[in-house]
């Protein structure tokens, strides 16, 4: 890794990435403004990226703000994750046909066009390594995030200017990217001068780098930028306290605080679906009006749903206590035991997006006092 | 679906805007494909001629508001296999419900100009406080979609794909941005039954609640998080006071706030 | 008896991706209760038979109505024709019941994990079901009466609701005939004609003719029968490593994908459905997990 | 005499019983047997007795009308039946019926009852006993009153 190139790539040349993905034949997505937040979609320009914008984020709020200079990427984390291009919120993947007392069963799973990240922070490529674990390692693999996984291009972007609900620097995802990207950018304004400190951590995006204009990096540009991630470590808004806690976890399971924050909980599933790791899904049928032809589709799904545990008799997890608490467990103590890693990367979405602001790093330090 | 006798269905209507009929005519595209999937017997929306029953599916539409509504719904009952409400007033006593939240006297003689010869009960109540119901389908209206769900899974056996979950799951699929947290505007997505494909959220409104409550509402964390948006008590009432007022988790946060 | 027999499963046959449903064709359709039935099936794809080990479980499509995940109840050791029982409980098992003889069904598996019948050897075996818990237990009594001679004692205690219940009714006829294998029935309630023991299935085990200190016990039925099954166990010395339950949850995919299964650190699709009762105690008692 | 004592002495329901205390049991013991079908209590008649199963089967029954009589528990060699001597008002609360020719020890109730009375030490080691016997009675019971493996759907 040590001998892939580090270069330094003008704010004025970075269009020349977007031109290099795209005569690769790559589906450039990335984040863009839309109703009032940065989310991710496609796009194929410099101008399409959020410029000049940043975010102010908080439990239960987030609210879009001019930044005083013109960064690309001055923003923290939208409500979207990657999960929405890689694992589809919706995806049909089997076509079944009746043919009398027959069906016939046709694959609905496609090759697909080869995507392009651009803006991929370091606790989303902390996520990306999980779903890998997750979906794309184990005895069997999700054919769809496979598909679509393999052809993936990213280039990372390195958080210099972290957000009120983030806390990778206590989950040790961020704010750096340190591996798992093609390239990764570190946005850097020095006396008037915008330029990206470009490194390399493929063969595939050295090759990239080398068709965009650029310079050597040196040493000083080198250390510059790790100031700046120094920096934004310190200013992390929130943290967890990560320190065996699966087993501390585990023991607060019939803690009667859980209790307390179901009174919060709506179970709306809303943290669910920004979580970047989250995965569940559920399979639906459906059929023509005439019988004729039938479908299975996978739809992302949440724990916070009464169905999601029901076998005959009724659901295993009746209550929004223990709904709750499953979703919570699941990220800090069980995924842990499934997958040998947490499944929380710090992004802090659950946080800012959950509508009445249940703050996960808040519930699991109560815990931990209550540990003692 | 077997190749024998097509399924009759009729559409019924009681105190209502017979939306949720028209949903049915909405259904353009596939409207020749219930055609031929089912006997349409009765359909006051579309055709005078009514076909005597038994009937295989009943839509019900409409609350039941008059002592005769509350006798005719009984006769539909005993002459349907199935028995489908569909819509708020059906499912939940529909905008009409208001009325039950004051003395309908009061009304009655404000609206009309002789009110001695309007015969109406007092509370405007759903189809499943009257008979058994086996399938309720939400919303105002209800969405065509649904109704082609259902009629679709009860022609081939399956259950219906209608989620008892939040908005806000369908909201996020569809890749919106939740307006509460990034625009502060008040939303009932969190409390409030998918099924419409998060339509208000979509065009950056706050979700009314057509579809009523989901399973496990906590209206009581909402409510509380309006007020942090600074929305007035007053409004508070009036958000979950709309076309499902009279469903339970919502016609007791509202009552809660009004005092 | 170290570890749990974990994961021992074939590879899908067919096509590599395990969401891929094959279909079969009905070949029999067995009433075994009032609304308990058996389907045995053939494959229609030109695979040979179904390989599978005792304890697995398929996902069985029914065209249009959906999927659910159900016990192998057939013969391990005879896979042409692949045979599952169940209750009908919801929609896709009712729409399963109205199918007939030469009716196709979709088929995905077989998947989990499976009771350790070749670690038991040497060892007695008691074998506990409670109600439809019978159906995954049948392929071991298949087995073990196939390699009668590597086993110690073997029982079976089974227990249902009422003598109505009771299923696979000649293969039971068969066991109790036998000098080798001890089958004793119980039913919770009873009247007038029943000749049979009553009282739940934990009654049985404190006279059951079995060694505790040198047996494996697998044991198949609701979860509140199995808690209270395993106490019953515990009481007459048999060891938490060589107990093994068997878990049911809410499957819909049947490889570890959905999540729907989950039970506290594992996933039942996977590491289940049957687990060694020391590995699962701790999460097995935990409400709502 | 000698042999009824060597079969109380080996059940292990009076297992760790002081020898003295298995005399005084073997006197208020006696041999019965039941033909199939045969009624060994009936509900409402003075309890007794109690019985140490050593061959066959019996059912504990009640008679419900308008469903016959219900079987709510059958008990079968080495098992112990009958604690209504135990308890005031001394009556049997239901019937009991040899399901198979069987044959028990029966223990005469009222003539322990009279020695637990005089004995303490006695009493308590019966009443031991028994309250383990009831326990497991109530235990049985409460998981028959659960249902498990009834269809509980409620969809």
């Amino acid at each position: 890794m040590k001998n892939l190139m580090i270069a330094i790539v003008e704010r004025k040349d970075f269009q020349s990435l977007f031109d290099a993905l795209k005569k690769k034949g790559y589906q450039i997505s990335g984040p863009t403004l839309r109703d009032n937040a940065v989310i991710y979609d496609n796009i194929s320009s410099v101008e399409d990226l959020p410029v000049g914008w940043t975010d102010k984020q908080d439990a239960g709020r987030y609210r879009l703000e001019k930044s005083d200079r013109a960064s690309l990427f001055g923003y923290v984390l939208g409500p979207q994750s990657w999960k929405k291009f890689l694992y589809p919120a919706e995806h049909t993947f089997l076509n079944i046909s009746r043919n009398g007392k027959r069906f016939e069963v046709g694959s609905a799973e496609e090759e697909q066009q080869p995507q392009a990240f651009i803006g991929v922070r370091p606790c989303e490529l902390q996520a990306l390594a999980i779903y890998d674990r997750v979906l794309g390692e184990g005895e069997f693999a999700a054919t769809s995030y496979q598909l679509r996984r393999k052809k993936l291009f990213i280039t990372a972007v390195n958080c210099i200017q972290p957000g009120g609900t983030c806390f990778c620097a206590s989950m040790k995802t961020g704010p750096k990217a340190t591996g798992g990207f093609d390239l990764a950018l570190t946005e850097m304004f020095d006396s008037g001068r915008h330029y990206f400190l470009t490194e390399a951590g493929t063969k595939l995006g050295e090759e990239v780098l080398k068709q965009i204009p650029n310079r050597e990096a040196g040493e000083k540009d080198i250390l510059a930028a790790e100031e700046a991630l120094r920096k934004a470590s310190e200013k992390m808004g929130r943290r967890l306290d990560i320190k065996d806690i699966k087993e501390m976890m585990y023991r607060r399971f019939d803690d009667p605080h859980w209790e307390e924050i179901s009174q919060r909980c709506m179970t709306c599933g809303n943290c669910t679906m920004v979580c970047p790791t989250c995965f569940c899904v559920n399979v639906e049928d459906t059929t023509s009006l005439d019988g004729r032809e039938a479908q299975r589709l996978r739809k992302w799904d949440s724990c916070f749903t009464v169905d999601f545990s029901y076998i005959h008799g009724g659901s295993i997890r009746a209550t929004t206590t223990s709904r709750y608490r499953q979703w919570m467990m699941h990220k800090l103590s069980y995924w842990q035991d499934q997958f040998g890693m947490l499944g929380c990367v710090g992004c802090g979405r659950c946080i800012t997006w959950c509508p009445v602001g249940i703050d996960i790093t808040e519930e699991a330090a109560y815990f931990r006092k209550e540990d003692k | 679906m077997t190749t024998t006798k097509k399924p009759k269905l009729a559409v019924w209507k009681f105190a209502s805007c017979d939306g949720c009929q028209l949903s049915l005519l909405d259904c353009e595209d596939e409207l020749l494909a219930i055609a031929e999937a089912v006997h349409i017997a009765n359909f006051p929306e579309a055709s005078r001629a009514v076909e005597k029953g038994p009937y295989d599916v009943s839509l019900v539409e409409g609350s039941i508001t008059t002592p005769h509504d509350a006798e005719r719904i009984h006769k539909i009952r005993r002459i349907s296999k199935y028995l489908i409400t569909i819509g708020a007033c059906a499912t939940a006593g529909g905008i009409q419900a208001l009325r039950n939240f004051k003395d309908v006297n009061d009304f009655i003689s404000i609206v009309y100009a002789h009110p001695e010869y309007i015969e109406t009960l007092n509370k405007s109540t759903p189809i499943a406080d009257h008979v058994f119901v086996d399938f309720e389908l939400r919303g105002c209206p209800i969405n065509k979609y649904q109704l082609l769900e259902v009629v679709n899974a009860l022609l081939n056996g399956r259950k219906p794909n209608i989620p008892p979950y939040s908005v806000c799951i369908e909201c996020k699929r569809k890749g919106n941005v939740c307006v509460m947290v990034a625009s502060g505007t008040p939303c009932l997505g969190p409390v409030t039954q998918a099924g419409c494909g998060a339509l208000c959220p979509s065009y950056n409104r706050g979700c009314f609640g057509c579809f009523g409550p989901k399973e496990t509402p906590n209206t009581v964390s909402l409510a509380a998080q309006f007020e942090k948006l600074d929305v007035t008590r007053d409004d508070i009432v009036r958000i979950f006071r709309g076309f499902n007022a009279f469903a339970e988790p919502f016609r007791k946060e509202s009552e809660a706030y009004e005092k | 008896m170290a570890t749990t027999v974990k994961n021992k499963k074939t590879a899908p046959l067919g096509t590599a991706d395990a969401m891929h449903i094959r279909p079969f064709s009905i070949r029999r359709v067995v009433k075994e209760s009032f609304d308990t039935f058996s389907l045995e099936l053939d494959p229609l794809s030109g695979e040979k038979g179904h390989k599978f080990a005792p304890g697995q479980f398929n996902m069985l499509y029914v065209y249009g109505v959906g999927e659910v995940p159900i016990s192998i109840s057939g013969d391990p050791t005879r896979h042409k024709t692949l045979t599952h029982t169940t209750r009908e409980v919801g929609t896709v098992t009712r729409a399963m019941r109205n199918l007939k003889v030469g009716d196709t069904l979709g088929v995905r598996g077989p998947f989990g994990s499976s009771w350790p019948v070749e670690d038991a050897v040497g060892n007695d075996v008691v074998i506990v079901a409670g109600g439809i818990g019978l159906a995954p237990l049948r392929p071991v009594i298949y087995y073990i009466l196939a390699h009668r001679e590597k086993y110690g004692k073997v029982v079976l205690l089974y227990g249902t609701r009422t003598p109505e219940d009771i299923l696979f009714r000649k293969d039971l006829e068969k066991w109790r005939s036998r000098f080798d294998l001890e089958t004793l029935l119980t039913v919770d309630r009873a009247t007038g004609a029943w000749k049979g023991n009553v009282g739940v299935v934990t009654t049985l085990i404190g006279r059951a003719p079995f060694d505790p200190l040198n047996c494996v016990a697998m044991v198949c039925g609701p979860e509140i029968m199995m808690r209270f099954t395993v106490l019953e166990l515990q009481k007459r010395g048999v060891e938490e490593d060589k107990t093994f339950i068997s878990m049911e949850r809410n499957m819909k995919c049947g490889i570890g994908l959905c999540g729907h299964c989950q039970l506290g650190p594992t996933f039942v699709c996977k590491e289940g459905p049957v687990y060694c009762y020391r590995d699962l105690k701790d999460v097995f008692i935990k409400r709502e997990m | 005499m000698e042999n009824l004592e060597r079969i109380l002495k080996e059940h292990p329901f009076l297992a760790g019983l002081d020898d003295k205390y298995i005399k005084l049991l073997v006197g208020c013991a006696s041999n019965v047997a039941f033909k199939a079908g045969e009624y060994i209590f009936r509900e409402g008649e003075n309890a007794n007795q109690f019985y140490f199963i050593r061959h066959g089967k019996v059912q504990v029954e009640t008679y419900v009308p308008q469903q016959g009589p219900v079987i709510i528990r059958t008990r079968s060699e080495g098992e112990i039946f009958g604690w209504s001597w135990l308890v005031p008002p001394y009556k049997w609360h239901f019937d009991a019926r040899a399901v198979e020719v069987t044959r028990a020890l029966a223990l005469d109730g009222k003539c322990l009852r009279d020695k637990c009375e005089e004995d303490h030490n006695l009493g308590y080691e019966i009443m031991k006993r028994f309250a383990l016997i009831i326990a497991e009675r109530l235990e049985q019971t409460r998981m028959q009153l659960l249902d498990v493996y009834g269809n509980h759907s409620k969809k």
